[in-house]
């Protein structure tokens, strides 16, 4: 290998890939414990396409797109490595391959997109989510990566070079970019039917807590991983993740047990989420004490905050804006108050005498970000729900998603399973599947419309 | 002693909660719930596993069970009728059958005290 | 980063941490497959909690305390580090800073408390078991750690500095630690209602087996990890670990077959933890051939253990003395018999010609460790149970923990479960849910007690 | 540590050991969510069993079969390092202890044989499917990584010294390999009861997802850890590896949709599998660009190999042929065509001007192992069903192998569920729980045979 | 050929092995078990995900069938509601309906034979 | 208006699927299937779990209900009987009950017209 590379780093970012990989998962069982069981495996469905569609777009442009030599004032990257062709198998990103730089960037691409399908659960189109995905990284992920993480001696991303805020691990980037988005498809697609009338219980806590814990387990790669190198900076970055993680736990269920009596588990497997969003910017750049304030705040903040969609109106069905845009929000902003300037940035916030400089430049970044990514997406989703249409039908909806888009049930746990069903045949039918449906009784044509 | 009928329906699940509530705005305080599947003129839906095709032919009810008083009973059927009904195909029966006692566990109660 | 740093051992330890992390999910799992379905949430918040907790102290002082300069006869340690407060990110603890060794050592004392939560399933108050991790950690954890991990080249923990008692990842510290607090605490809290009588069938099997496979996974990292380098020791402590944890799964199973009569899945799962505690202590100081035995004699000991509540009428629901306290116990014991002195210590066991010395010490750990902690957990209990409660009514147990210690249900998985429930609210009640079943019916105000 | 040791490497190789470690469990998630309730057990304990045996006959001999010097024109070899007995802690293969590389190798031991339970899910005895994986281990998987594996300069393993065909983390050693002994099962055992008619629906496809999470997950250690090393190659290994999954995911989707209308959940995660599986031989000699070329081939071809179960009669249940075998010849065949030379090897295939050479070494590869695998299985098996009995009986199939086998049942979601079991004793019944089924009722002594 | 009747309890799932043993002493061998879901005096309980209270207002119960002899209906509804009886709330019902016809699946007899 | 019956069978799970058909082909085009345990002859089996050894005694069945008009009756009842025979312990019952009133929810036809 060339001269600056390091074993050890190589080796710390390359696991973390795989670790943020698992996140995405990980956030396809939190997700999809919390949806009803007829939608259960398009809420999957929609996190795991995302590997596949935004894999494919990194290696064609995505990566030159984010990451590639800034082509235009520090809004976008330009297009020497289409393909990742000419890249040598040894070729050093500071002290790594940048084939692992570019795998660990890669799955960042991946899960954003993925956190927005909560805000529109159990009644999108598969295949509408999917062309929503390619459109959405291209035009928004690809170039907000390279204005929050692409730096190069003041020559990189606006954001980061121009600007100087701070955004160590994608509070602005990945947390608040995918849970603005999500408020913007929420209100394209409009409610569920039955919102804030019919109970929606998740139909599977175990699933959700599992989610939790592979996501709060993969974050450690993408906070601590973000150090680009195993040193002292990724130390700190994961002690501060640990620590704000379980005090936003904390948080978010005193907050829960006052207002509604009870300490639950979904609180539990929240507020851990909300302080690993509101600690993802700023794990670099605080203290561990700073961090069990963050994580406070974090946890009781957006514990409030999901409330909104009750009292606004919007159905951010499985709560983005409330977890993901607050809390990302949030993190990066407290930055402007608690970077301690001895930790990845010299930068000090207002309470560590650094007055309100880089707080005005977190302001400027979750400012752009946000506007950003709302009218895109905004723009995006309804283009889509005008031309192929974004949302099933009220029919479909209330029979189940997963059997209209997906022609599959999640689980079949009766004994008597095999005799509920009939008819086998292994050869392509003549009308597909997802329409087998509205088929009419053979002995009543008169009646064409047949309900769930 | 009053004679009572056992009332049962099956409907479609979603119809449920209108039922419970028209059945309570009736005056019936009480009913037994279970979990069914159904077979009729409704058609089922075609599954995808690895290629291979089954069509589910039963599609999810849900059966109810109401002990009535004689007098009450054609009220109560159509209450029922009323409150499940969607006008689609698959909204399910309700049929009505001579019960001959009844009896509360708790207080050993029996017929209409019962209820 | 300052000489004597190592980026390939910084690296193992931060993922190893990850890793450590990951088991208390995992142990989630694999107690909460365990119970009835209408505990299952309870025992899943029973471990996520210790995380939230534990990492808050830990930062505050517990890590002080247990890896602080010894302050009193290698029993504890000081407060120098409270609030981890004056640690440098780039200052080193070995080859690795600082910041990563603490989050690693945090990730045994969260999983530890949480290992006794299986004692109690199905029956205690989750406020009540929050305020019991609090002063268990503090009062028995931290400074059990500084006696058994914390070396100072003589002057350092107890146990380990001044004894001699060898435990690489924690026999004593963690498995017998908790086991034997899992004791008291059965016996504070007494047997579940039905105990020997209602058939307690486990709800989820899968779910044990997903928590059994996190928990092998993530051993590695505590194993291993222990080594605090990725060196030979790590190789071979993680080359012992897999042979003895494989071996006790084909000694339990086998165990099982002849006296039950069948390989049970729930056998294999046992088998195998009883296999990670008992090479925990051991895995750096014997060879794969003494792990193999050491293995069998696990499995085959523990599968033989776990009958031993019927016997003795203590009601330890998940076999936490069964697997923990005798897997820890005869692992560490183990040690005297089979250490090779070629391994993490030069001390030799009976078997390689080393004598009674090293069983000796090793006896010395077992006990002094046991009878600590037995005590203390006892008393912590009894005041729990006499002040606050500690115990739920047996209304509550029988209509199952979940609904009234978090208000939530573990699984929906029925296509009509949005009918069967009603009213939906999104304000405060103006009772707490978790009172709800106490309320009485309205037309018949004279009949108070509601049963389940 | 000697000179030439790297921690970074030792670092890598045992994390991905961990990684590749947890697979095995994953994979008995993925198996055990596409068998019907009845059997998920079974299906979860086929695999499980196989991280126990595997594991004590890799320290007993498998190690030294597979990489201990070649005893016999790149066999098999020798009998040097039996038991690990005379390896030392820091003894060194290439820059990492032996006993990492032992661990890595295990794993791949491990989860090859548990791959072959998918053939035969619902039917065969868990004692003869314990007896089947430690002969077939021993003479087929050892000595095939021997061939494969193993190089000393020339000296090496038949396949990869000899005859030069490439083969990077065992395309064919561990997929073709355990896919051709499915089929040799799938045929020694004969259909499931109800083949072609009984619908068998997966029980629970978020367990599906949650092994095929898993799979790719752990598969990163399998290929970049194939590297045994943190370097430029394992990036390009690790960078392909995602690459092609991705695209197979969404080829395999393609397909379906196109086939019988609907983008099902499996088939993201089959899809998946299928490009994992192509691209693990091919990982380290193509490009990115090739890797969306080989996950789209592999995906679809796939897809359509899973039928050939229904039109040639054989039950490959879970498609271990369709999938495994298919996928790791093609992937393996592929790098006769689309080798860079710019990888792990200087070797270069059809569309890199490297002509036929490449592809006829990758042939006889394909050839060999497959053969050998088929050959050998098919005895094994038979004779396991001549002398002990392969299969379970019709009534055990259709109660539920799990019950017969286990005595256990997978989940009881029940509030009732208590209920509905009665009698409980904690002590040795006189029969033997897995006959129980077969007690007479005591008042018709007439009528023996129960049926299920 | 003698009348019969079935008798249909629906009670608290806790007490089934009880009513199971107390049926199995007076001399019933056989019955059969559904699980319901009740609702009536007995309250339900309040659920609270992310901040949205549910009240889950039907409460487990379990649904039991059992085949009878005319003459034994009345000793067979006595023994069901003794032993599942808790003297709380929701203790359940208890009804028969005469059957006109019952018969065995294996053997075809009818009647009380079919027991 | 003719009378009518409810007809109930509890069989075996696995026999489903051929009673299903035969009722098809006599005539009846509709069902109602409950999941159910069954209690009886049938022994069920033992499962153990870390030592504790469980007898479950109530084994799986099926309950199907068929509204059948008074004529059809012992047909329907015939049709069950024969196509959900195995021979062995444990095939079940079917028994039938009259119907006061039986009503279609879609429509409100009332007797054999709600079939
Ligand atoms: N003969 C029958 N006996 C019992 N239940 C029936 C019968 N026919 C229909 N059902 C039940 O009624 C439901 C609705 O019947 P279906 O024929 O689909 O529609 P509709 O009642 O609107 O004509 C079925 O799913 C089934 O549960
Ligand atoms: N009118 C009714 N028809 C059918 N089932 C009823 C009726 N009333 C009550 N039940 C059943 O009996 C159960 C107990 O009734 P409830 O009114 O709660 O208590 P109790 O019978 O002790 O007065 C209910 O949960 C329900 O399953
Ligand atoms: N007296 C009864 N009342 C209601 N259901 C019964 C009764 N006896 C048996 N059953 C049901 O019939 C099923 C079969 O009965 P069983 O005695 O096992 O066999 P068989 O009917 O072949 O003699 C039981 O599992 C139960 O569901």
């Amino acid at each position: 290998m060339p001269s600056g590379f390091s074993g050890g780093d190589t080796a710390f970012v390359l696991i973390s890939a795989a670790l943020v990989m698992l996140m995405t998962p990980g956030l396809a069982f939190f997700y999809g414990g919390m949806v009803r069981v007829k939608s259960a495996l398009n809420m999957l469905a929609m996190s795991f396409i995302a590997l596949g569609i935004v894999t494919v777009l990194w290696v064609l442009f995505g990566f030159s797109i984010a990451f590639g030599p800034d082509s235009f004032h520090g809004l976008i990257g330009d297009f020497s490595m289409l393909g990742l062709r000419h890249i040598g198998m040894n070729q050093l990103s500071g002290t790594i391959p940048v084939f692992a730089f570019s795998m660990f960037q890669l799955m960042f691409a991946v899960i954003t997109p993925a956190l927005i399908s909560g805000a529109i659960a159990d009644r999108a189109k598969f295949s509408a989510w999917a062309v929503f995905i390619a459109f959405w990284v291209t035009v928004v992920y690809f170039p907000v990566a390279h204005w929050v993480f692409y730096t190069d001696g003041g020559k990189g991303g606006w954001l980061v070079d121009h600007v100087g805020a701070l955004d160590f691990a994608g509070g602005t980037a990945v947390h608040l970019n995918a849970g603005i988005a999500g408020l913007a498809l929420a209100l394209v697609l409009g409610k569920r039917v039955g919102f804030k009338k019919d109970p929606m219980r998740p139909h599977s806590l175990p699933l959700v807590m599992l989610g939790s814990g592979l996501l709060w387990f993969g974050w450690f790669g993408f906070n601590a991983g973000s150090a680009l190198a195993a040193n002292g900076l990724a130390g700190l970055a994961f002690t501060n993740t640990q620590v704000a993680t379980a005090s936003a736990m904390v948080g978010w269920l005193i907050f829960e047990r006052i207002k509604h009596g009870a300490f639950t588990t979904l609180g539990a497997a929240s507020g851990a989420v909300a302080g690993l969003v509101g600690i993802t910017p700023a794990c670099a750049y605080i203290s561990p004490l700073g961090s069990i304030l963050l994580g406070l705040v974090c946890g009781v903040l957006c514990a409030w905050a999901i409330s909104l969609k009750y009292k606004l109106g919007f159905d951010d069905s499985l709560d983005v804006v409330g977890v993901h845009a607050v809390g990302g929000a949030v993190g990066a902003l407290l930055i402007g108050l608690l970077a301690t300037g001895g930790g990845g940035s010299a930068a000090k916030g207002l309470f560590y005498g650094g007055g309100f400089a880089q707080l005005g430049k977190q302001a400027i970044g979750v400012g752009a970000v946000g506007a950003y990514s709302f009218v895109l997406a905004w723009i995006i989703g309804t283009v889509i729900q005008k031309t192929m249409g974004f949302r099933v039908s009220e029919e479909v909806e209330i029979a189940g998603i997963d059997q209209a888009e997906h022609a599959e049930s999640a689980y079949d746990f009766s004994a008597v399973g095999a005799a509920l069903s009939k008819a086998f045949s292994t050869s392509a039918p003549s009308t597909p599947p997802a329409s087998a449906a509205k088929k009419t009784a053979a002995d009543s044509p008169a009646e064409t419309k047949v309900d769930a | 002693m009053p004679e009572m009928k056992i009332i049962t329906a099956v409907i479609k699940p979603h119809r449920l909660d209108d039922v419970k509530e028209a059945l309570q705005s009736f005056g019936v305080h009480g009913l037994t719930v279970t979990e069914a599947s159904g077979y009729g003129r409704q058609r089922g839906h075609t599954e995808v596993y690895r290629g291979a095709e089954y069509t589910v032919d039963l599609v999810p009810k849900v059966r109810i069970e109401v002990l009535a008083e004689d007098d009450d009973a054609d009220s109560v059927i159509e209450v029922i009728v009323k409150s499940a009904r969607t006008g689609k195909i698959g909204d399910g029966k309700v049929w009505s059958v001579p019960v001959e006692t009844a009896v509360r566990v708790r207080t050993g109660e029996r017929g209409p005290d019962a209820l």
